[in-house]
Formats: C-alpha cells, structure tokens, sequence
C-alpha cells in the first residue's frame, strides 16, 4: 500500500481503456466463433442422403 | 466515515474521489462484460453439445452404410462373376 | 460525482469479489469448451474407412 | 499531485488510498485475465477453422463414395437379376 506521505497514484487512464478494449474484443472474438461454428454446424446438418442410400440399399437384404 | 466539511473542498480528497469513482464503474462494467460472456459461452456449450451427439450419430451411420454396401456390392460382384 | 460532502462510497468488497468470481468461472468454462471440442474431434478424425470402402469399390470402374 | 503532511494521517485520506489501490488491482487482474481469455480464443479459433476444413472435405467423400456404392450396387443387381 502507498503510504499517504508518496506521490498519490496516477489514476492509470490506461488500465480503464485497457478493460474496455479487452471487453470488446472478448466479445467480438466469442460472436465470431459461434456464429462459425453453427454455420459450419448448419451444412452438416444435411444428411437426407444418407437415408436415402440406405432404403435403396435394403433392396438386397 | 464522512467527508468533513473542511476537506471536501481539499484537491487531493476531490482527486481521490474521482479516481474511486472512476475506478469502481471500470471494474463493475469489466464484471457486467465476463458475466455476459460467461453466459454466452454457457448457451454455446449446450447447443455444441447437441450438435455433436447429432453428428456422431450420423457419422456412425454413415460408416455402417458404407461398409454394408461395399460387402453388397462386393458379394454381387461374385454373382456376375460367377 | 460523488461530492466530498456525502458520505464516502464503501469499498464494495463485493465488486472485487465478484470480479475474481467471473474470471474464474470464464476461465473454466473456456477450458472445458475448449477440451469437449477436441476430443470429440479427435473421435471424427477417424476415417479409414473412408479409404478402405473406396478402393474396394474401384473394383469395378 | 503529494499528499500534504498534515493530510498524512487524516482516516478519510488513508482509506480512499487503500481503496483505490485495491479496485487498481482488482481491474488490473480482470484486464489479464480477459487478455488470457482471448489469446486462448484466438488459438482455438484457428484450430477449429482447419478441423471443420477436415471435416467437411470428409463428408463430401463420404457422401460421394455412399452414392457411388449405391449406384453400383443398382447396376450390378440388374446383371443378377437378368
């Protein structure tokens, strides 16, 4: 802890511009990835081949 | 504890206030900022998970499928051949 | 602004708490986000098959 | 901006310093714990891009060998089949 007979701290302008910078690129980043991930998700949602395949293989068993 | 009447004027008492008071928004704004990250990522987390039971279903499928019509077709192929 | 008058704002204890809560709680959440995603990838890398069925079936073309 | 001596002692002074100090710290921790988070963010990020290329390059060649084998297997049961 300072002691009061020190200089008094500056307040540190840039640690609270440091957070707000930190905050929004947390916020951008975790948006980014999650709307990359589901539309990724998205195109591997189509498996309506598959079930197709499998009703015309089942001719044979 | 008061602000006597004799220091509320005073430039380091005024200075210091305006630091804490500073300080203290930054740090409820950084805390309101990982809450919410927190609870997106909490909503991503379920979906993903479902998603990925999703895809391991069918990927499994989609093996057994493959490795079912390639034994068809190669048994098939015994037939034409004889 | 708090003016020197009022009584001073008590060190909210709990917003310092609070904070050490939420970068924990962000922290671990990321940490087994991260874990669940890779492993279960690990589990899709798996596609010899893939290869195995395809130069079965070159066979016959 | 100094403390004046006879402000050294003063309860108010010492405990807006104390105080101070404390939210400093506090949001000088969030600042890296937040900066951590983004870093682990980003790298996670990347290798997820090139997984879900993977995957997604393995999906086509399923989905392809899946319809071949299928098509295959329809020509070949003709030929049994006369």
């Amino acid at each position: 802890l300072l002691t009061p007979r020190q200089s008094l701290p500056q307040l540190d302008e840039s640690l609270v511009e440091e957070s707000r910078t930190f905050e929004s690129r947390l916020q951008s980043l975790l948006q980014d990835t999650i709307q990359e991930s589901e539309s990724s998700m998205e195109m591997l949602r189509e498996w309506t081949w598959l079930n197709d395949s499998q009703s015309f293989s089942s001719d044979l068993s | 504890l008061r602000v006597p009447p004799e220091l509320a004027a005073n430039e380091v008492v005024t200075k210091l206030l305006g630091d804490n008071q500073q300080l203290r928004e930054a740090l409820r704004r950084s805390n309101l900022a990982l809450r919410q990250r927190c609870e997106e990522m909490e909503g991503w987390q379920r979906r993903t998970r479902e998603e990925r039971e999703f895809l391991s279903c069918r990927f499994q499928e989609a093996r057994a499928l493959v490795e079912r019509l390639a034994q068809e077709n190669h048994s098939l192929q015994g037939l034409v051949n004889g």
